[in-house]
C-alpha cells in the first residue's frame, strides 16, 4: 500500500520537475527561468523525501533554494532583469545544445540503470538512512573527498573576494572624513 | 580614493569594457514619507550610493510674494503664519517688527515680554515636532509619542491664550491682540518646566542610543564654508559650529535681558544638528521661565493708527525663526499694501545646500540627512 | 564665536568706500543696514571683494531678490517710477553688518551676471528670479524654472502681471478699514 | 477503540491530516492574537492605549476587524507588474512559515511530525520566504520594491549563517537534530549551561531571527520612511496581509517557538522541582512562548534602524565569526569537559 502511494507521488513530482525544467530553458525572462529552477529543485527535494533521504532533501532546500537561487535572483535583479517579455535568449547554437543535453541524459540514464538496476529503495522509515548514518559516512569513509571539496570551495571563495575587490568604493564616510578634514583646515 | 561615479563616468567605464552596470534614477517624492510634504528628490543612485541628488521644489508654491501685494497689512500678518505651519507665531513677528520700524510704533514692555514667551513656546513646539519626526525617520517611532505628549501641554497653554493651535493670529503691529487670560501664566510655566524635567528621557531614547549614533555621527557633514556660502542658518548652521543666533548677535525685543546659551555643535553632522535642536529646547524653556518671572504689567498694544499704512521706505528685518533666519524685506510706497515684500525663509536657503551634502551618501543616510535638515515645505515654497 | 568685532555702520561705509572706490555708487545707511548700488558689470567684482575683504567679510549670503519699480508710488506719482532692480542682501557675521547691494537692470531685457559661483546659495535664488522676473543670469550652471511649471507664461513678480481674480473679476473685498467702514465702505 | 485505530490502514496519514488541520487553524488565530499583542504592547510602551473600541473589552476584536477590512479591500495589481509572479509571491512567503509549525513540539507528544532532521528542516524551510520577497519586489515594477527586495535578500544571506551556526551549536550539545531530542537533552538552567555557551548561542540566534523577520533595528527591507514598505509597496488587500502582516506575526511566533525549543527547554518546567511536573507541558511552553514574543515586541519600538552596510558589517564581522568560535568552544566542551560538569 505504502509503495503504491510512493510510486504515484513519484510520478507527480517527476512531472513537476520535467515541466519546470523545460520552463527553465524556454522561459523568455531570466527571473522566470530562475523561479522555474526553484520549482525543479523543490521537486527533487520532494523525491528525496519519498525515499526517506530527509537529510539530503533539506540540504537541497537550504543550500540550493535558500542560498544559491536567492543569490542568483539577487544578482539578476541587481544587473539586468527587465519586467515583461523582453530580450531574446535564443541563439544559433540551440540545436547543438539540444544534442548535448540529450547525450548527457542518455549517458546518465545508461550509467544509472547499468549500476543500480534491481536495487530496492527503502519504502519505510525504519530502513531509511538517518542523519547519523550520513554523518558517519561523511566523516569516516568519505572524509578525504569531503575535505577536498571544502578546500575547493574555500579557493572559490577567495577567488570571488579577489575579483570583487577592485578598488575601494567611496562611501559617505570617507567623503565626510575628507570634508571634515577640509573644514578643519579652513577653521584654522 | 576614487571619485563618486557620475552617470558619464559609468558610461565611460562600460565603453572601456567594465562591468555593464547602470545607474538608476530614483524619484524620492513628491509623495514620500520622509519628505514631510510634497518635496521631490531626483536621486541618481549607484547601488545604494547617491551619485547625484537634485531637489525639485515648487509643488506647494502659493505665490505669497505676489499675494501680499493685493492685501493689506492686517491680512498679511495672518497670511504669513501659514508659511511655516509649525511656527506660526514666529513667522508673524518680523513682519510686525518691520512695520513698527517703518511706522515708528513703540511696543509696550508687556507686549514685548509676552511676545518672547509665545515665541519661545512656539519654538519648543517646532523643535519637539522635528525631534519626533527625526526619530520616526530613523525607525524609532516611540520618541514621536513622547514628544507629542509634551507638545500637547504647551499647545493647550498657547490655545488658551490665542484660541489657535497652529495659526495663532495673535500678533499685531504694535503689540499683541489682547492680554493673556488668567491662568495662562501658571499653565505655561508648568508645561515648560515639564519639558525640562523630561528631557532626560529624550536623551536616553535617542541622543544616547548607540544605534542612533551609528546612523548620525559623521553622516551628512556640512562645513562652515558651505553654511556661509549657502546662507544656511538656525540649528543646522549651529550644528556646524557657526554660532550665529540673531537673538544674541542683534538682540531684538528684549532678548538681551535673558540668560540663555546658544548650543553649538562641532562637526556639522546629523548628530550635531540634532543635538543642537534638542538642547535649544532647554534654552527656550529657560527663556520662557525667565520671561514669565519678569513679566511687567501694562498694556499689550501700543499707540497704533487705526489704518496701518507704512510710510515710504525700505527695511529688512530678520528674526531667529526656529528653523533659522526669517527676514522680510519690506518696500513700502506709502500705501495700505506693501509695494513689494521679499520673504527670506530659512528653509529655502537651508535646503539649497542639499545636493552638495547628499552626494556620495547612502540611500539610508539620505533619509537621516533630510530629517536633520529640519525643513517645512511651506517654508521652502512660500 | 562668529562675532569678532562689532563695526558701526558709519565705519563700514568708510571701509567700503576705501576698498571699492567707484565700483559702488551711492552708499548710505538705512535702518542700520548699508545700502549700495553697483552696475551689473561690476557685480561679480563687488561681491568677491565684499566677501573676501578682511575689514568687511560679508560671508553670509542672505538673499537675492528683485523689485520692479515701474509702479512705485502708484499712478499718482509717476516721477517715482523706476525700472527693475536686483537686490543682494549679505551679512557679515564677524562684524555684524548688513548690506543691500542694488543693481539696476533693464526692464525690457533684464540680464545680469550670475553670482552663484561666489555665493553658491544664490543658485536657487537666481532661478527663482528667472521665474518671477525673467532675469537672465549669465554663467548660471542650471538656469531652469524652480517654482513655476515650464510652460507658464509671464513673470508673476513683475507689476505688469496682475492677479486675475483680484484685479479684474471682482473688486477687492477686504480693504475696509474702520474709517472707511464707518463712512459706508468702498 | 484503540484496536480500531490500530487496524485502520491509513492511521498515520489520518493523524497527520488532523494535525495539519489543527495547525492551519491555530496559526491564523495565533497570528491574530499576535497582531493584537503587537498593538497593545507597542501602545503601552509609547504612552498610549492602543485599540479600545472594537469588541468592547480593550479592543480585543481589533485585529479581527482589520482582517475583515483587508479581505474586503480591492486587490490592486499594477498594470506593469509581472502578474503571475506578483500574485503568487505572498503564498511563497506565507506557506513556508506555516510549515515551520509542523515540527515545533508544544508538548512531548504534541508535535505534528518529529523529524529525524527536525532542526535542519526548520532552517531549510525558514529560508524559502526570501524567494517570495524577491518575487514580490521584482514583479511590482517599482524601484522602491526592488530595493527592498534586494536589501531583504542581502540580509537573509547574511543572517541565515549565524542562525544556522548557533542552531548547530545547540545540536552539537544535544547530540541530535531531532527537535524533541533537543528539548529532552537540555538541562536546568537551560540558557546558562554549559557555562555561557547556550546564552551566547541564544543571543546570536535572537539577533539573527530579528534580522530575518525584518524587525527593527534590522527592518531596512521594509523601512517605511526610506523605501515605503519595500517589496510590499504595491500590494493591497489580502495579498498584503498574507505577504506582510500575517507573515510577520506568524513568523514571530514561529521563531519564538524555535527559541523556546532550542534554548529555553521547550515544554519542560522552568525549574526541576517535582511538583511542577503536574502542570502540563503545553502550559510551560505557552508561558515561555509569551515571554519570547514579548521580547520580540519589546525590541520593536525601542531601537532606531541601522543602515544596510552597518547590518552587513555586524553580521559578517561580528555574528558569524562569533558563532564559528562558539562552535569551536562547544566542540572543545563536548570532548574535554569532565563528566561531572555535564549534569
Amino acid at each position: 500500500m505504502e509503495a503504491a502511494w510512493q510510486e504515484g507521488l513519484f510520478f507527480v513530482f517527476a512531472t513537476v520537475i520535467t515541466v519546470s525544467a523545460i520552463g527553465v530553458v524556454t522561459a523568455r525572462n531570466v527571473i522566470h527561468a530562475a523561479l522555474f529552477l526553484v520549482a525543479t529543485l523543490i521537486g527533487a527535494a520532494c523525491i528525496y523525501i519519498l525515499m526517506f533521504a530527509e537529510f539530503v532533501a533539506w540540504a537541497q532546500v537550504l543550500v540550493y533554494v535558500g542560498a544559491i537561487v536567492v543569490l542568483m535572483l539577487f544578482g539578476l535583479m541587481l544587473t539586468r532583469a527587465p519586467i515583461g517579455k523582453y530580450g531574446e535568449y535564443d541563439n544559433d547554437q540551440k540545436g547543438l545544445a539540444a544534442i548535448v543535453a540529450a547525450a548527457v541524459f542518455g549517458v546518465t540514464a545508461w550509467v544509472l540503470i547499468d549500476s543500480f538496476e534491481g536495487v530496492e529503495l527503502p519504502t519505510d522509515r525504519v530502513a531509511a538512512t538517518t542523519s547519523k548514518d550520513v554523518g558517519e559516512a561523511i566523516f569516516s569513509s568519505y572524509v578525504l573527498p569531503f575535505e577536498l571539496v571544502s578546500v575547493l570551495l574555500l579557493a572559490a571563495l577567495v577567488g570571488a573576494v579577489v575579483i570583487a575587490r577592485r578598488d575601494e568604493r567611496v562611501t559617505s564616510r570617507t567623503i565626510d572624513a575628507a570634508r571634515r578634514e577640509k573644514a578643519r583646515e579652513e577653521d584654522v | 580614493m576614487t571619485q563618486i561615479r557620475t552617470p558619464e563616468d559609468v558610461a565611460r567605464e562600460v565603453a572601456e569594457g567594465g562591468l555593464a552596470t547602470q545607474q538608476m534614477i530614483l524619484n524620492v517624492g513628491p509623495q514620500h514619507p520622509a519628505t514631510h510634504g510634497v518635496f521631490r528628490l531626483l536621486a541618481t543612485i549607484d547601488g545604494e550610493i547617491l551619485a547625484e541628488a537634485e531637489p525639485v521644489i515648487g509643488y506647494m508654491h502659493r505665490g505669497y510674494e505676489k499675494l501680499v501685494e493685493a492685501r493689506d497689512y492686517r491680512q498679511i500678518t495672518n497670511l504669513v503664519s501659514r508659511m511655516d505651519w509649525l511656527s506660526g507665531f514666529n513667522n508673524e513677528l518680523p513682519l510686525a517688527m518691520a512695520l513698527e520700524t517703518l511706522m515708528e510704533i513703540e511696543v509696550p514692555p508687556r507686549a514685548q515680554w509676552l511676545r518672547v514667551v509665545m515665541l519661545e513656546m512656539n519654538r519648543i513646539l517646532n523643535h519637539l515636532m522635528f525631534f519626533a519626526s527625526f526619530g520616526a525617520e530613523l525607525g524609532a517611532i516611540t520618541p514621536t509619542f513622547y514628544a507629542f505628549r509634551e507638545r500637547e501641554d504647551i499647545q493647550l497653554a498657547m490655545e488658551s491664550a490665542t484660541g489657535g493651535r497652529m495659526h495663532f493670529g495673535f500678533m499685531r503691529p504694535g503689540g499683541l491682540k489682547e492680554d493673556v487670560p488668567r491662568g495662562f501664566i501658571a499653565q505655561a510655566l508648568k508645561s515648560v518646566r515639564q519639558v525640562i524635567a523630561r528631557l532626560d528621557q529624550y536623551e536616553d531614547l535617542l541622543v544616547g542610543n548607540e544605534i542612533f549614533k551609528q546612523r548620525t555621527v559623521d553622516v551628512g557633514v556640512l562645513s562652515r564654508e558651505q553654511v556661509m556660502s549657502y546662507g544656511v542658518s538656525g540649528p543646522i548652521a549651529r550644528g556646524s559650529g557657526v554660532s550665529d543666533d540673531v537673538r544674541k548677535d542683534e538682540p531684538y525685543l528684549v532678548y538681551d535681558r535673558f540668560d540663555f546659551n546658544v548650543p553649538i555643535g562641532h562637526s556639522g553632522d546629523c548628530f550635531d544638528r540634532f543635538w543642537v535642536l534638542v538642547h535649544e529646547v532647554v534654552e527656550s524653556a529657560r527663556i520662557v521661565e525667565q520671561a514669565i518671572e519678569g513679566l511687567p504689567a501694562g498694556p499689550v498694544l501700543g499707540k497704533v493708527p487705526r489704518v496701518i499704512q507704512a510710510p515710504e521706505g525700505e527695511v529688512y528685518v530678520r528674526a531667529e525663526n526656529p528653523l533659522g533666519e526669517l527676514g522680510y524685506y519690506l518696500a513700502s510706497d506709502g500705501d495700505r499694501r506693501p509695494y513689494r515684500l521679499k520673504i527670506r525663509t530659512p528653509s529655502f536657503n537651508n535646503v539649497s545646500v542639499l545636493p552638495e551634502v547628499l552626494r556620495g551618501t547612502f540611500v539610508a543616510d539620505m533619509i537621516a540627512i533630510l530629517g536633520s535638515f529640519f525643513f517645512v515645505l511651506g517654508d521652502i515654497d512660500r | 564665536m562668529s562675532v569678532q568685532e562689532r563695526v558701526s555702520a558709519e565705519e563700514a561705509v568708510e571701509r567700503l568706500r576705501s576698498t571699492l572706490g567707484d565700483d559702488v555708487g551711492d552708499v548710505e545707511v538705512r535702518f542700520g543696514h548699508l545700502d549700495a548700488t553697483c552696475s551689473a558689470e561690476n557685480l561679480r567684482h563687488v561681491m568677491t571683494t565684499l566677501r573676501d575683504e578682511p575689514g568687511l567679510r560679508f560671508e553670509f549670503f542672505t538673499f537675492l531678490s528683485a523689485i520692479d519699480r515701474s509702479e512705485f508710488g502708484g499712478p499718482d506719482k509717476p516721477d517715482k517710477h523706476g525700472g527693475l532692480e536686483l537686490i543682494v542682501h549679505l551679512y557679515s557675521p564677524a562684524h555684524v553688518l548688513h548690506i543691500n547691494v542694488r543693481v539696476p537692470l533693464d526692464l525690457a531685457d533684464p540680464r545680469c551676471e550670475s553670482i552663484s559661483a561666489i555665493y553658491r546659495g544664490a543658485n536657487w535664488h537666481e532661478r527663482e528670479m528667472r521665474d518671477m522676473f525673467g532675469i537672465q543670469f549669465e554663467g548660471h550652471p542650471n538656469l531652469t524654472g524652480i517654482y513655476l511649471p515650464e510652460d507658464f507664461e509671464g513673470h508673476p513678480g513683475l507689476r505688469s502681471f496682475k492677479l486675475p481674480n483680484r484685479a479684474f473679476i471682482k473688486p477687492w473685498p477686504g480693504a475696509k478699514d474702520p474709517e472707511e467702514a464707518a463712512a459706508g465702505g468702498r | 477503540m484503540p484496536e480500531f485505530i490500530q487496524n485502520f490502514e491509513l492511521t498515520a496519514w489520518w493523524i497527520l491530516a488532523i494535525k495539519l488541520i489543527v495547525v492551519l487553524t491555530v496559526v491564523p488565530v495565533g497570528a491574530l492574537a499576535g497582531g493584537y499583542a503587537l498593538h497593545k504592547v507597542m501602545a503601552h510602551l509609547q504612552h498610549r492605549l492602543g485599540p479600545m473600541y472594537a469588541g468592547g473589552f480593550h479592543g480585543w476584536a481589533q485585529t479581527l476587524a482589520d482582517g475583515i477590512k483587508f479581505v474586503l479591500k480591492e486587490d490592486i495589481i499594477p498594470e506593469k507588474a509581472d502578474k503571475p509572479v506578483f500574485k503568487y509571491a505572498p503564498a511563497i512567503i506565507f506557506i513556508p512559515i506555516l510549515l515551520l509549525y509542523l515540527v515545533i513540539p508544544v508538548d512531548r507528544r504534541l508535535i505534528v511530525q518529529d523529524l529525524d532532521v527536525g532542526l535542519f528542516y526548520l532552517l531549510a524551510v525558514s529560508s524559502i520566504p526570501a524567494i517570495g520577497i524577491l518575487m514580490a519586489g521584482w514583479s511590482s515594477a517599482n524601484k522602491y520594491a526592488l530595493i527592498g527586495a534586494l536589501r531583504s535578500a542581502a540580509q537573509l544571506i547574511a543572517y541565515e549563517l549565524p542562525i544556522v551556526l548557533s542552531a548547530a551549536t545547540v545540536a552539537m550539545l544535544a547530540g541530535t537534530l531531532s527537535v524533541v531530542g533537543i528539548v529532552e537533552a537540555q538541562d536546568w538552567p537551560f540558557l546558562f549551561w554549559p557555562p555561557g555557551i547556550g546564552l551566547i548561542a541564544f543571543i546570536i540566534f535572537f539577533a539573527g531571527s530579528v534580522a530575518e523577520m525584518n524587525l527593527p533595528p534590522f527592518d531596512m527591507p521594509v523601512a517605511e520612511s526610506e523605501i515605503i514598505t519595500g517589496a510590499f509597496t504595491e500590494y493591497s488587500g489580502m495579498r498584503f496581509i498574507f505577504g506582510y502582516f500575517f507573515a510577520e506575526t506568524a513568523h514571530m511566533i514561529a521563531f519564538s517557538g524555535l527559541a523556546v525549543t532550542f534554548f529555553l527547554g521547550g515544554y519542560r518546567p522552568i525549574v526541576p522541582w517535582e511538583p511542577l511536573t503536574v502542570i502540563p507541558g503545553i502550559v510551560w511552553f505557552m508561558l515561555k512562548l509569551f515571554v519570547m514574543v514579548f521580547l520580540y515586541l519589546w525590541v520593536r519600538p525601542t531601537f532606531p534602524r541601522l543602515r544596510e552596510d552597518q547590518l552587513q558589517k555586524f553580521a559578517w564581522k561580528g555574528l558569524i565569526p562569533g558563532s564559528l568560535g562558539l562552535i569551536l568552544v562547544a566542540g572543545a566542551w563536548i570532548l574535554y569537559a569532565p563528566e561531572w560538569l555535564w549534569h
